[in-house]
C-alpha cells in the first residue's frame, strides 16, 4: 500500500521536475534578458499578482469551468450519437458528414457573435453553445473510427451468435471504440475550456475568466492577465486528468505493455 | 513638394480598432499624400479586440498608436514609457442608451436597473456619472453593471435598460435596425440619448502616443506626423462624404451610408476646439487622470509628464506656416445631415 | 432430412482466388465429419459458408432444412474458430459465458456452466484473467469451452485443438467424443491432423487445391465408442494410410489466380 | 492478426452512379436542413418562442438571405461580397496550410518523443496539455509582437505568425493521436522488431508509424478545420484585415442590423474547412487503402 | 562455448503467475533441441527469454558467450512466433523482406532471396497478397519463411508449424532439416507434437506444468542424416514412448498461483 503510493508519487517526480527547470528558465531568462513585462512577465511577480487576488481568480476560473463542463457534455453527448448513428446507418452517415464538419469548420471565434445572438452572452449558456460545438466533432470523428475498427473475426462469431446489431453494439463495438472515445474526451476537455474562454472575450460575465483577461491586458495589468491564464491551465489540466482517470477506470482490462522500445 | 522618397521617415501608425471613420483622419491624410508632403512614409495598422495598442507601440511593433487616454494612463500606471503626443479627439463619444418606452429619462433613474457598458477602461465615465446619483457601480450597489459585447443584440433584445453606445458608432447600429413591430427603422425618437459628455463626466478618448525614448530622438518625426494628420482631419470636417468613402475603399467591409454616419459624429468630438485640434486641454486631462484614479484604472495620481503639448503645438505652427490659411480651430463647423438607412447602405 | 446439404457451392474471392469450387456434401444426424486438406485448401471458406459468415458466389446451403441464414438466427450451431477470437476486454469466465448471456441464462446458471466448461478444458483458476495472460493453447480452449456452452446440436470446428499438446489433445479428443454421443449433436471439424481425423470422425472429406474441391469422401468404420485402444487397431492404420494417400493425390502446391 | 482469412469489406465504389446517388442524398439532406432552419424560424416567430433563445430575423435570417447576402455588395461601388470573402478565404487557407504543416509535423514530432520514453512522457505530457488550455486569443498578441519584431534576429512577416498561431491548436490533436496510437502497436509485432533488434527509429518508422496512422487521421481530420480556426483567430492581433478574420470581425460588430453577412461569411469559412477536411480524407484514402478494416 | 545457456531462470509475471521456475539449460553449437510440455507450461515463455523479449525474474542467461540482450543486439538470432505476427499493412513479399531490409540488403539482393523463401514454404504467386488474404497456414508459413530468409545461426521457433496440414508439415520438416544441417546452426524448437520432436531433434527437452520446469532430457539417438524411412524404425517408436512417458509424469493440471 506506501509502496504504491510511493510508486505513484515517483510516477509525478519528473513532471514535477520539468515544472521547476521551466520556471526558473523563464524567470532567468527573463531576468537576463530584459523582457519587457507586456511581453512576458515574471514567474515572480505572476505568483504576486497569484497570491494577491486568489478568491477572484478562483471564482472566475470556477464559473468558467461550469461554461466548459457545460458545454463538454453537450458536445460530447451529441457527438457519440451521432456517431453512432452515422457508424451504424452508413447511408445516413455519407449523408450527414459534410454537414458535420461543415458545422465543425465554422470558426468559433465566428460563433461567438451568434451564439450572443441566440443566448445571452451574460449567462453560461452561450459559452456552453461555443465549448459544445468545439467538443463535439473531434468526439464524433473519432468514436465513428473506433466504432468501424472491430476485428472482421470479433463480428463474425456475433454474426454466428445471430444478435442483433444493438447487442454487437454494446458488447463488441462499445469496448472496441472506448479507448477511441477516451482520446477524443482528452481533446475535448482542454477544449471545451478554450472554446469557454473564447467565447466569454466577445462579451461575457465580468466573473469569468476570459473577460478578466481581456480587461487586465488592455489595462497593462498583465502579471494579472498571466495569473487567470495560470488559472485556466489549473482548471483545464484537472478535467484532463478527471477524464484521464475516467479512462484508466473503464479500460482497466488493456494490458499495460511491460517492454517499451529496444 | 515633389515626395523624396529616401528621405521619408517611416512611422507606423497602431490605430485603436478595424479600419473605420473613427479614424478618417489618418486615411485621409495618406490618401492626399499629406504624409508624405511632410517627409513620412505612414503605415497604418489596423486594430482589433485583442490588440492593445499601448502593447504594440512600447514593444517597438509601431512607433505611434491611438487609445483612449485612461487606457494610455494605465499603461503609464506600471511604468511604460508611453506619452501623450496629439488629443485629437477633444470631447467624449460615448453615451447611454435606454428605451423612451422604458420611462429611464435621465441617469439618475437608472437606480436598480441593469446598465450596459463596456469594460477595460472605456467604464469610467459611465461608473462617474452613476456616482453623481448616488449609485456605487463598482460594487453593484443600487445598480447592475452588465458587461456588454460589442454589439449591440442586449439592447435591440430588452436584456438590458440601457446600453453603452459611441455616437459615432453604436447609436447608427440601433437605428440602421428594423423595429420588428413597425417594419421601420428605429430612430432618435424611440430613444433617449444620454452623452456622457453632457453629464460632465466625458473623458478624452482617441488621442496619439509614442514611447518618450522613441519622442525623444525623433521630435521633428512626431510633429510632423501630428501635422499631417491634423490636415487629414481638417480635410475631413470639410468633406465627410468623400473621406467615408476612401476608408470603404482601404478595406473596410462596412456600408458607406454608416461611415459616413461615423465620419460626422467624430468631426463632432474633434470640432470646434478652442485650443486648436489635438492640443492637450488640461483640465480635461486633470478630470479623466482623476477619474481613472477614483475607478482603480489606475493605481498612482497621473503626472502631466503624461503628455507632451509641445509636439500638438509646435505642429499647428508647423501646418500654418505650410498652408497658407487652414483653419485649425473649427470655430464656423457645422455637422452635415445624414439619414441612416437599414443596415447602414 | 439432413442437417446439412450443400450443393453445388463455389466461392471465389475479390481479386479472384477461387477458395471452393463444386461443392456437393451433405451431412446426416449425428455424424461427425472431418474435412482435411491442405493448408489454403478451403477448409475454413466451407466451414464458414455452411455457418453463413460468408456467402457462396454459387450453389445453395441448406441447415437442419432451411437456409444457412436462418438456421444461424436460430441458434443452431455452436462455432470455434481457427484462432480463438476472444475478446480483450472480457474475462476468462466472462468469454465462455456470452453465448449464455446472449441465449437469456441467469446469472446462477451461467456461473455453475462456466465452471463445468472450465473444468472440462482444464483451465479451473483463469476464471478471472484477461486473454492475453494465456498462453496460446489456453486461449484455444477458452474459445472451445465458449462454443461447447450452450451445447449445439450442430458443432463446427475449425482446427481447435491445432494449438495444443499432444496429450492435452488427446484428452480434449475423448471429450469431444464422448460429448458427442451423450448429445447425439453433430459435428463438422476441421483438422490437419490424419490420426485425429480417423479417431474423431465418422466420415473424412479430403479437400484438395487449386481450386479446393472434394477429392475423396472416405466412410471410418471403426466401432463406436473409441478409445485408447482404437488408437491401436490395424483398421486405424489402413484408414490412416488411405487418407494419407488421398491427400498425396489432391497435390499440394496452390496457386493464386 | 486473423489467423484465418476474413472477406475484405466491400469496396467503396468509384462507380458514376454512385457517386450521382450521393450527390442526390446530399441535396435531399440539404433540402431537410433548410427545412428545419425555417420551419423552426417560421413557428418560433409566429409564437414568439424565447427558448432556448428568442427567434427572430436576427437570430435566425433566412437560409436564401445568406446566399443572397453573397451575390449583392455590402458597399455600393464595393465588389460582390463573395469576391471579397473568396480573396479572404484564400488568403486565410494560405495561412491555415502552412499552420496545418507546421502543427502536423511538430505534433507528429512530440508525440514521437513521448511515445519514446516513458519519462518523457511523464515529465512533458501534462505540460503539452497545459499549453492547450492556456487560451490562445489572450496569449495571441504576445506570440505575434515575439515572432515579429524586425528588431530581433528572428522574425518572420505577419502571415507567418498567423501560421504559427494556427500551428498551435492543430499540433496538440495530432500529438495526442500519435502518442496514443504509437503505444497501440500489438506487443507481439513490438516482439518481433526487438528480435532483429531494431533500433527506435527502425521500429517507429516501420512498426508504430503505420499502426499510429489509423489514430494519426482521424486526428488530422479535426486538426484541418482546427488550423482555419487558429488562422482566424490569429488574423486580429496580427492586424491582418485581408483575411476571413477580418470579415468576421467587420460583420460580428454589425450582426443586430445584417446578420446575413455574418453567416454567409460563416457559410465560406466551413467550405475552406469542408475543403481542407476532403484534402486529408483523399490522402488517408489514398494511404490506408491496404488496410482491413472500415476506414471511417 | 554453449550457444545458449540457461542458469537458474526463472519468471514471474505481474500477477503472480509462475511461468518457469529454475531452470537450468545448456545448447550446444549445432544441436537441434525440442520443447514439448503441455500447454501453458511456459514453453513460448522460455523461448522468449532466450530471445531477450522479456526479462527474467531471476537467472541469467547467455547466448553465444554474450549476454542475451547483446545477442539479440547482434542479431545473433531469428524467430518464429507461435501466431504469425505479420504486418497488416505489408504484402507477403514485404513481409518476408523486412529483417533483410533491416540488415541493409540491396533491393536486388532482397528479391531474389524472398523469391527463394516462398518457394521453399511453397507460396510462389502469393507475394503480393496481403495477410488477410491467406488462411491461417498460409500465414504461419510467411513468417517461417521470414525467420529463415537471414540465414540466423541460431534459429527459436515456436510451434512454426502448428498451423499446418499433416503432409506441409512432413515437407517443412524436412526441409528444416536439411536446413539446419547444411548450414550448421543451432535451432530451439517448441512443439506439441510427440513425433515431429523425436524426428527433428538431437535432444527433448520434457517440460512440466506448476510451475514450467524441466522435467527430463531425452537425447534422441536416431542416425542422421533423417528421411521418411526414420519414422518406421523400431528406436523412433521407442523414444516417442519415452516422451509421451515423461509427458505423463509432468502432470498435466495448472492452475495459477
Ligand atoms: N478474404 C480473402 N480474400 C482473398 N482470398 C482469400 C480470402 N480468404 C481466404 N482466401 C483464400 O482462399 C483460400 C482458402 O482459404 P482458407 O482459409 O479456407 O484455407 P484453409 O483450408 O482453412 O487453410 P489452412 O489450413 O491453412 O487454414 C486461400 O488460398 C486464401 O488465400
Ligand atoms: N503477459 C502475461 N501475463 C500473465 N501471465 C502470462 C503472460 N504470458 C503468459 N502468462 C502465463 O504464463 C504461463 C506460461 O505461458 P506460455 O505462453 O509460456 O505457455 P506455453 O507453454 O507456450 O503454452 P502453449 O503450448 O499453450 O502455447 C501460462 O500460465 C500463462 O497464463
Ligand atoms: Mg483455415
Ligand atoms: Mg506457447
Amino acid at each position: 500500500m506506501t509502496a504504491s503510493i510511493g510508486r505513484r508519487s515517483a510516477e509525478w517526480l519528473p513532471a514535477l521536475g520539468v515544472l521547476v527547470a521551466m520556471i526558473g528558465l523563464w524567470e532567468g531568462l527573463v531576468k537576463a534578458l530584459h523582457v519587457k513585462r507586456f511581453l512576458l512577465p515574471a514567474p515572480d511577480a505572476i505568483w504576486r499578482a497569484f497570491a494577491s487576488n486568489q478568491s477572484l481568480l478562483w471564482r472566475a476560473g470556477w464559473w468558467t469551468f461550469q461554461e466548459a463542463f457545460g458545454g463538454f457534455a453537450i458536445g460530447c453527448i451529441a457527438g457519440i450519437l451521432l456517431a453512432v448513428v452515422v457508424a451504424r446507418f452508413d447511408l445516413l452517415g455519407h449523408a450527414l458528414m459534410p454537414y458535420a464538419i461543415a458545422a465543425n469548420a465554422v470558426p468559433i471565434v465566428a460563433f461567438a457573435p451568434i451564439t450572443n445572438a441566440w443566448f445571452n452572452p451574460l449567462d453560461k449558456s452561450s459559452k456552453m453553445a461555443i465549448a459544445a460545438v468545439l467538443c463535439f466533432f473531434p468526439v464524433f470523428v473519432n468514436v465513428v473510427r473506433g466504432l468501424r475498427s472491430v476485428k472482421p473475426q470479433q463480428l463474425e462469431l456475433m454474426r454466428s451468435y445471430a444478435v442483433g446489431e444493438l447487442t454487437v453494439f454494446r458488447l463488441v463495438r462499445v469496448p472496441t471504440a472506448l479507448p477511441y472515445l477516451f482520446t477524443a474526451l482528452r481533446v475535448a476537455s482542454v477544449l471545451a475550456m478554450i472554446g469557454a474562454i473564447v467565447g466569454e472575450y466577445y462579451g461575457g460575465s465580468l466573473d469569468s475568466l476570459g473577460a478578466n483577461i481581456e480587461q487586465d491586458a488592455s489595462l497593462f495589468q498583465f502579471e494579472r492577465a498571466w495569473a487567470e491564464i495560470v488559472i485556466a491551465c489549473i482548471f483545464g489540466i484537472g478535467f484532463y486528468l478527471a477524464v484521464a482517470a475516467a479512462e484508466r477506470f473503464a479500460t482497466r482490462w488493456q494490458p499495460r505493455i511491460e517492454t517499451s522500445g529496444s | 513638394a515633389a515626395p523624396k522618397a529616401k528621405q521619408l521617415d517611416k512611422v507606423t501608425l497602431q490605430l485603436k480598432w478595424v479600419t473605420d471613420t473613427q479614424f478618417g483622419g489618418y486615411y485621409a491624410a495618406q490618401q492626399l499624400g499629406y504624409f508624405k508632403k511632410f517627409g513620412l512614409d505612414v503605415t497604418l495598422r489596423p486594430g482589433g479586440p485583442s490588440i492593445t495598442p499601448e502593447q504594440v507601440v512600447a514593444s517597438g511593433q509601431a512607433q505611434v498608436g491611438i487609445d483612449w487616454l485612461p487606457s494610455l494612463l494605465a499603461a503609464r500606471d506600471t511604468g511604460t514609457g508611453l506619452v501623450n503626443i496629439a488629443q485629437m479627439f477633444s470631447k467624449s463619444g460615448m453615451t447611454e442608451l435606454t428605451w423612451k418606452s422604458s420611462g429611464i429619462t435621465s441617469v439618475a433613474q437608472m437606480k436598480n436597473k441593469k446598465v450596459g457598458v463596456w469594460c477595460c477602461g472605456n467604464q469610467y465615465e459611465l461608473y462617474a456619472a452613476l456616482t453623481k446619483y448616488g449609485m456605487d457601480p463598482t460594487k453593484n450597489k443600487g445598480v447592475t453593471i452588465v458587461n456588454q459585447p460589442f454589439d449591440m443584440n442586449l439592447f435591440l433584445q430588452h436584456k438590458v435598460d440601457a446600453a453603452a453606445a459611441m455616437t459615432y458608432n453604436e447609436l447608427a447600429q440601433v437605428m440602421e435596425t428594423k423595429n420588428p413591430k413597425t417594419g421601420k427603422l428605429y430612430t432618435l425618437k424611440d430613444l433617449n440619448v444620454f452623452p456622457m459628455q453632457n453629464e460632465g463626466t466625458g473623458m478624452l478618448e482617441d488621442g496619439l502616443f509614442t514611447t518618450q525614448d522613441w519622442l525623444n530622438s525623433h521630435r521633428d518625426v512626431a510633429m510632423r506626423l501630428v501635422a499631417a494628420s491634423d490636415w487629414g482631419w481638417i480635410y475631413c470636417r470639410d468633406h465627410a462624404v468623400q473621406c467615408a468613402q476612401w476608408v470603404v475603399k482601404a478595406g473596410t467591409a462596412l456600408p458607406a451610408g454608416h461611415q459616413v454616419w461615423e465620419q460626422n459624429e467624430s468631426n463632432k468630438l474633434i470640432w470646434p476646439n478652442k485650443l486648436g485640434i489635438g492640443v492637450m486641454d488640461p483640465k480635461a486631462f486633470a478630470f479623466t487622470a482623476a477619474t481613472s484614479l477614483k475607478y482603480h484604472g489606475i493605481k498612482h495620481a497621473a503626472t502631466r509628464k503624461a503628455y507632451d503639448a509641445q509636439i500638438a503645438k509646435a505642429a499647428l505652427q508647423y501646418l500654418k506656416n505650410h498652408v497658407k490659411g487652414i483653419d485649425v480651430y473649427g470655430k464656423h463647423f457645422k455637422p452635415i445631415h445624414v439619414t441612416l438607412t437599414a443596415g447602414g447602405k | 432430412m439432413s442437417v446439412v446439404e450443400i450443393q453445388g457451392v463455389s466461392k471465389e474471392f475479390k481479386g479472384g482466388t477461387v477458395a471452393l469450387q463444386d461443392i456437393d456434401l451433405q451431412i446426416e444426424q449425428g455424424e461427425f465429419v472431418s474435412l482435411i486438406g491442405p493448408s489454403g485448401c478451403g477448409k475454413s471458406t466451407l466451414l464458414r459458408v455452411i455457418g453463413d459468415l460468408i456467402e457462396p458466389s454459387r450453389g445453395a446451403v441448406t441447415v437442419n432444412g432451411k437456409s444457412a441464414r436462418q438456421a444461424r438466427q436460430d441458434h443452431d450451431y455452436g462455432i470455434v474458430f481457427q484462432d480463438a477470437v476472444l475478446y480483450n476486454w472480457r474475462t476468462v469466465a466472462k468469454n465462455v459465458a456470452l453465448p449464455l448471456e446472449l441465449a437469456g441464462w441467469s446469472r446462477e446458471r451461467r456461473q455453475a456452466r462456466v465452471e463445468e466448461m472450465l473444468d472440462l478444458v482444464e483451465l479451473r483458476g483463469f476464471a478471472d484473467h484477461h486473454p492475453w495472460q494465456l498462453s496460446g493453447g489456453m486461449q484455444q480452449r477458452v474459445s472451445i469451452a465458449r462454443a461447447l456452452s450452450f451445447d449445439p446440436a450442430l458443432l463446427l470446428m475449425d482446427e481447435p485443438f491445432g494449438a495444443l499438446d499432444e496429450m492435452t489433445r488427446e484428452r480434449m479428443n475423448a471429450e469431444l467424443l464422448r460429448i458427442w454421443e451423450a448429445s447425439k449433436s453433430t459435428v463438422v471439424f476441421v483438422t490437419h491432423s490424419i490420426a485425429e481425423a480417423v479417431f474423431l470422425s465418422t466420415r473424412i472429406v479430403v479437400m484438395s487445391v487449386r481450386p479446393g474441391r472434394i477429392s475423396k469422401v472416405i466412410p471410418v468404420d471403426l466401432a463406436q465408442p473409441r478409445g485408447t485402444a482404437t488408437r491401436e487397431e490395424p483398421r486405424f492404420f489402413e484408414l490412416a494410410t488411405e487418407v494419407r494417400e488421398a491427400l498425396h493425390l489432391g497435390g499440394h502446391v496452390e496457386v493464386p489466380a | 492478426m486473423a489467423s484465418v482469412a476474413v472477406e475484405r469489406p466491400a469496396e467503396r465504389g468509384v462507380g458514376v452512379k454512385r457517386v450521382g446517388s450521393r450527390g442526390v442524398l446530399l441535396l435531399v439532406v440539404l433540402g431537410v436542413l433548410w427545412g428545419v432552419w425555417e420551419g423552426f424560424r417560421a413557428i418560433g416567430i409566429h409564437y414568439g418562442l424565447t427558448r432556448p433563445f428568442t427567434v427572430d430575423a436576427t437570430s435566425m435570417p433566412h437560409i436564401h438571405d445568406m446566399f443572397k447576402a453573397l451575390f449583392e455588395r455590402p458597399n455600393a461601388e464595393g465588389p460582390l461580397l463573395i469576391v471579397t470573402l473568396l480573396e479572404a478565404a484564400a488568403f486565410t487557407a494560405k495561412e491555415a496550410a502552412l499552420g496545418f504543416a507546421m502543427g502536423s509535423v511538430g505534433g507528429f514530432a512530440i508525440g514521437a518523443l513521448l511515445a519514446h520514453s516513458r519519462m518523457l512522457q511523464r515529465g512533458f505530457l501534462p505540460y503539452v496539455v497545459a499549453s492547450q488550455t492556456v487560451p490562445i486569443l489572450a496569449i495571441a498578441p504576445m506570440v505575434v509582437i515575439w515572432f515579429t519584431n524586425p528588431n530581433s534576429t528572428f522574425h518572420v512577416t505577419a502571415w507567418v505568425a498567423v501560421a504559427i498561431l494556427a500551428s498551435y491548436l492543430t499540433f496538440f490533436p495530432v500529438a495526442i493521436a500519435t502518442l496514443r496510437g504509437l503505444q497501440a502497436t500489438d506487443h507481439r509485432a513490438v516482439e518481433l522488431m526487438r528480435s532483429y533488434a531494431a533500433n527506435r527509429w527502425t521500429v517507429l518508422w516501420k512498426l508504430r508509424f503505420p499502426t499510429a496512422l489509423p489514430y494519426l487521421f482521424s486526428a488530422l481530420k479535426i486538426s484541418a478545420t482546427a488550423s482555419i480556426v487558429g488562422a482566424i483567430i490569429g488574423e486580429s492581433p496580427t492586424s491582418i484585415a485581408g483575411g476571413l478574420g477580418g470579415a468576421i470581425l467587420n460583420f460580428a460588430q454589425f450582426y443586430s442590423f445584417q446578420p446575413q453577412n455574418l453567416w454567409a461569411t460563416n457559410i465560406v469559412a466551413a467550405a475552406l474547412g469542408i475543403a481542407f477536411f476532403l484534402v486529408v480524407v483523399g490522402a488517408e484514402r489514398l494511404v490506408l487503402r491496404h488496410a482491413p478494416e472500415n476506414v471511417a
